[in-house]
């Protein structure tokens, strides 16, 4: 019989069975990998980003392939606050998995408005996660500065109106990662979500035009997923709080790979694309992992990365 | 919920069609089970990471646990698909998508097909009794070998650029053709093919009054309405047409 | 006959044959690729960093693959100023290709140092790229406006001692990449060389060690080209002055992307290591796509990248 | 200038040798001419970006324009390699490196090989008449079978980890057998394989001070001295080993 690897990752006073989630806006709204993987597996289930009011989000195309990854830009299209709440949060009360909700707003109060409703819906919303960082809709030119100030104000507001963990998911494209990162813990948020897409390009040299209707868009996928490591990396060196971590994941090894680094929570996004059953897959690898590396506590594995050489190397 | 697959499969046959098609077959009986024309596959061409994203292609032919594509070389990903050879795996999402209208009532059924379109066309050809196949293409080289056609329960016609099969000029002209020899309001227009065309039958068709359906071809990733990067302006709003579609009635498509 | 296509390119007052270069620290110090590539086609080449002092780099391992790319911690290796003016000037004075020079240092004195020795070559050292960006060898946990501050004033340096070209190379890692090129640029520089890598890492799931030595190294290759293409265009947008380009630039196809969204130059890197003739293959197609276009002269083709619409599109 | 190529060629014979070695075989006259062994190629084993570098393999013979390579699956492009099949087209860079020396005078020559280190060696070994190969492997199931040995110039011993074929025990053992038997002053010896395997050869060979040389494997990417990713530290300083190796004397690698 397969030995038994505890699995169970925390935020806060909030349990998962297992730190297999999903990247914000790579896993439908409900249910639409339904038929691939068993939803009742998953650690949690982080949504696409919920606005306050609906958003139709950018013209076609909105998706094209780069080399081991693709750039997008949805443009945040959602139905909005009202429709979620309706529609979506009857779905997740009857599913057997913590429902984290992501969301992200133009303004402060939206921000407010949006945790004030969600907080109400405490039974099924678990944990809310601040999309801090789409590169989708951020007006253009505005400096590091300004955008760090904002997002200050952001988590305040939210702080004050709510008991839920707090997400905060950040990107390179706000600035110095871990300056930012300082900040919002101070703030008040719980924990980290690293990273969000980074910005790209591509050109069609057919019609010299870009690929994309907003020229540019997020960079997702396995070719990230470096970038992605070293900041998760860098934000264990410096902070104790839980890291949920995207950027590339599709594999059990690259999940690996972020827990020995430091990650508390694996959210798997482009990968879905590609891969339908990625999420169970990477679960079951992990699990396989543990096992064979004698294992028995996911804690034992995280943030275990160590720097030691094993014996001279003849350029060591 | 949708009845879904991820299957590996082993490319039971593998050639070259013509100068612009190459034909795949293999056997799954998931992927066979239960499909409608206008309906697509989404496969992951090479094990490794590149292509990175999987690629769409509609149902060519279903026969017993057989499954045919037909595809044309357009970019890097159809590139790397052609050398594939008999025996080489492929892994494929489906059967995927909502299928062109099997059944309409009276009226006289005409297919305009053009480029990726073709495939899905010719196996509604198949299937149901049309009236009308019209395939355009840019010349003579591009037509689909007889062979392919066989079974095929309309009358083709063809149009290519050049002249140097059917007729000259846009396929349009074809249908204008008909229109006129048919009357308008005795037609239905199943169509699929590149933009331009597309756009082309779908505006003569509004300027007559004629019903009828395309089965477009967005640029996908998920094929399962999961990465909202397929969408369509329809009268609800952004649909997504890898679930929604690929085919959409006329009237659902915004001008 | 094969119609001629101009492919001149211009740095202030230096002309290229061709806009065809290689990216620094990634052809070797002398001829090691011209078995497979004749040099004397390039329209220049640019040295690996020199420092003032020889630098040992980093032990090994010091590359490692990742999807569509690869991280690296050479560490600057390089024997110094002086080897370089007694061993490599000689061998590039008798090579009828432009020497571009990249240079770096830990002080404003060294930057100044290596400046005014390598004005005193000028017959061989055509222009100066400064290296303002390696991830290797900056110092931990320097703020980003601290980055900013030491840039400004090794191009004040630098620019008083030299009337040499100066190229800036820039990299997302040193802050808001827009904003610094705008100093660099008010404070002398000639043109901008965008990007460098970006910091990365990979971990060995088996040892649970980072697989460079260097814990982090910079990411390199296809992988980033979405987002070098994205800086070169938007600092086209921004200034009118020269780009270098380099960012995962593999085929003539990339190449042609990159001078479409707006570089002047094609710096051809990691490429080399895959496919050591790629430089005179993107050479080659960017001719041919320039003759089956109609283009006489690549400036017609630079930066003429274009957003509207060809018509109507049902998600458009 | 050195003499350098970079040739696409294609696969005349790919197969499983045993539980741990493949071999692929093809035609070309440039790579295949003056070659010496420790020399070694760098492959492009996919025509698309994954995997995204080359990777290293030591010539295993050449016979006229037919060189054979002789590799074992560590990880994902090994891997991918085994999946090649004749006929498919590899971009192979070469000859690269510096080879072992062929000719020490009077001296007796042991080559100790493990791992990926045993197909320069066997070369070493069918070109020149050497004393002694001395073969470390895990199992009896990774020794080569006596086919590929036939032309080997030397007498073969092995050891076994497990035991289950030759001595059971590191190869450092059966070249302590060999320094007690052959006397330490009279001997010369080469040697490629794993590091720690090799660390302890070198540090027996300095014990007893006897002369000899190492093959290097370390990572890399350019294989012509370009990148400096592939460094090992000499009395000179820092060198590549891919220009200035892979073969090192053992007096030149640091302690
Ligand atoms: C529902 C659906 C069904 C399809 N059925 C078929 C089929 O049966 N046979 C077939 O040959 N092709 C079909 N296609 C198109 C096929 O998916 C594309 O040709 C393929 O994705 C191109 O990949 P590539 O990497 O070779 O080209 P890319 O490098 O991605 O693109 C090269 C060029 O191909 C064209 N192209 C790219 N994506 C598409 C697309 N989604 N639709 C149309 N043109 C595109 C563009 O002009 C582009 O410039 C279908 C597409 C969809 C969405
Ligand atoms: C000069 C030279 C000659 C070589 N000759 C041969 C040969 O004849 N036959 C053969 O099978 N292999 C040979 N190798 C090793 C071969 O290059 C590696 O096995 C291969 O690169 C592994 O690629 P991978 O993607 O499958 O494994 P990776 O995923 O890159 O690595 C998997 C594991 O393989 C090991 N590995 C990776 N790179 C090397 C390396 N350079 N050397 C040793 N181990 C490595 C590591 O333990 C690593 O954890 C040679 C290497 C060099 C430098
Ligand atoms: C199609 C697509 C849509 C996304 N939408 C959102 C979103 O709505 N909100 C958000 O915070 N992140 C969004 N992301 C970012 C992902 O959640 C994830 O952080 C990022 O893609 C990196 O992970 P990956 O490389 O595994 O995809 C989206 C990514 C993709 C590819
Ligand atoms: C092995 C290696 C060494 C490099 N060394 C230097 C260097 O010394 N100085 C520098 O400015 N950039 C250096 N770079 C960065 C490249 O010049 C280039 O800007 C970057 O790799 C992006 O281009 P690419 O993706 O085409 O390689 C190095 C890159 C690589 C891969
Ligand atoms: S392809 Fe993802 S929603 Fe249609
Ligand atoms: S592999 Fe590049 S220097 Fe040796």
């Amino acid at each position: 019989m397969k030995s038994k690897v505890n699995l169970e990752t925390k935020i806060k006073n909030l349990t998962f069975r297992n730190p297999v989630t999903v990247a914000s806006g790579t896993f439908g709204t409900k249910g639409e990998y339904a038929p691939y993987v068993n939803l009742e597996r998953l650690g949690a289930i982080i949504t696409k980003t919920i606005t306050l009011k609906g958003r139709a989000g950018n013209p076609m195309p909105r998706i094209i392939e780069t080399t081991g990854g693709m750039l997008n830009a949805i443009g945040l299209q959602n139905k909005g606050l009202q429709d979620f709440v309706e529609h979506k949060i009857p779905f997740y009360r009857k599913l057997n998995t913590p429902l984290i909700v992501n969301i992200a707003a133009e303004s402060i109060d939206e921000f407010g408005e949006l945790t004030r409703t969600l907080t109400r819906h405490k039974p099924v919303v678990k944990a809310i996660e601040l999309n801090l960082s789409c590169p989708n809709v951020e007006a253009g030119g505005v400096s590091f500065m300004r955008k760090r100030e904002r997002i200050l104000d952001v988590i305040r507001t939210v702080r004050d109106e709510t008991d839920l963990p707090l997400i905060a998911k950040l990107s390179p494209e706000l600035g110095d990662v871990l300056e930012i990162a300082a900040d919002v813990l101070k703030e008040g948020a719980d924990a980290l979500s690293l990273i969000n897409t980074l910005k790209g390009m591509a050109v069609n040299i057919a019609t010299r035009q870009p690929h994309l209707s907003n020229v540019t868009g997020g960079l997702s996928g396995p070719a990230i997923k470096p970038v992605a490591l070293r900041y998760v990396y860098e934000a264990r060196k410096h902070f104790k709080v839980p890291i949920v971590a995207s950027g590339g994941i599709m594999t059990a090894q690259d999940a690996l790979e972020f827990i020995i680094a430091g990650a508390d929570m694996i959210a798997v996004g482009t990968a879905n694309f590609v891969n339908p059953r990625a999420t169970t897959q990477i679960l079951e690898g992990i699990e396989e992992y543990c096992r064979s590396n004698g294992i028995r506590h996911i804690n034992e594995l995280k943030g275990s990365l160590h720097n030691g050489k094993e014996g001279p190397v003849f350029g060591g | 919920m949708r009845r879904l697959y991820d299957e590996t499969v082993r490319i039971a046959e593998h050639r070259k069609v013509n100068e612009k098609y190459y034909k795949i077959a293999f056997l799954s009986k998931p992927l066979a089970r239960t499909i409608q024309p206008g309906q697509f596959l989404n496969i992951r061409i090479n094990p490794d990471l590149d292509p990175f994203l999987r690629r769409p292609f509609s149902y060519y032919r279903v026969k017993g646990n057989r499954v045919e594509i037909l595809y044309e070389i357009l970019g890097r990903a159809t590139a790397m698909l052609a050398t594939k050879k008999k025996g080489d795996a492929l892994q494929v999402m489906g059967p995927l998508g909502k299928p062109f209208t099997a059944k309409i009532k009276d009226k006289k059924r005409v297919l305009v097909a053009g480029g990726v379109g073709v495939p899905p066309l010719v196996f509604l050809a198949e299937r149901y009794r049309m009236d009308y196949l019209l395939i355009g293409t840019k010349s003579k080289k591009e037509v689909l070998p007889k062979s392919e056609l066989a079974h095929v329960k309309a009358k083709i016609l063809y149009s290519t650029n050049d002249g140097s099969y059917g007729m000259k000029g846009f396929v349009t002209h074809l249908l204008e053709q008909i229109i006129q020899k048919e009357g308008k309001s005795n037609l239905f227009i199943q169509t699929c093919g590149p933009k331009v065309m597309m756009q082309a039958v779908i505006a003569m068709a509004r300027q007559y009054g004629i019903e009828g359906e395309a089965s477009l071809d967005e640029y996908m990733a998920c094929t399962i309405g999961a990465c909202l990067g397929c969408m369509v302006k329809t009268p609800e709003g952004w649909v997504p047409s890898c679930v929604e579609g690929p085919v959409f009635a006329f009237d659902r498509l915004a001008e």
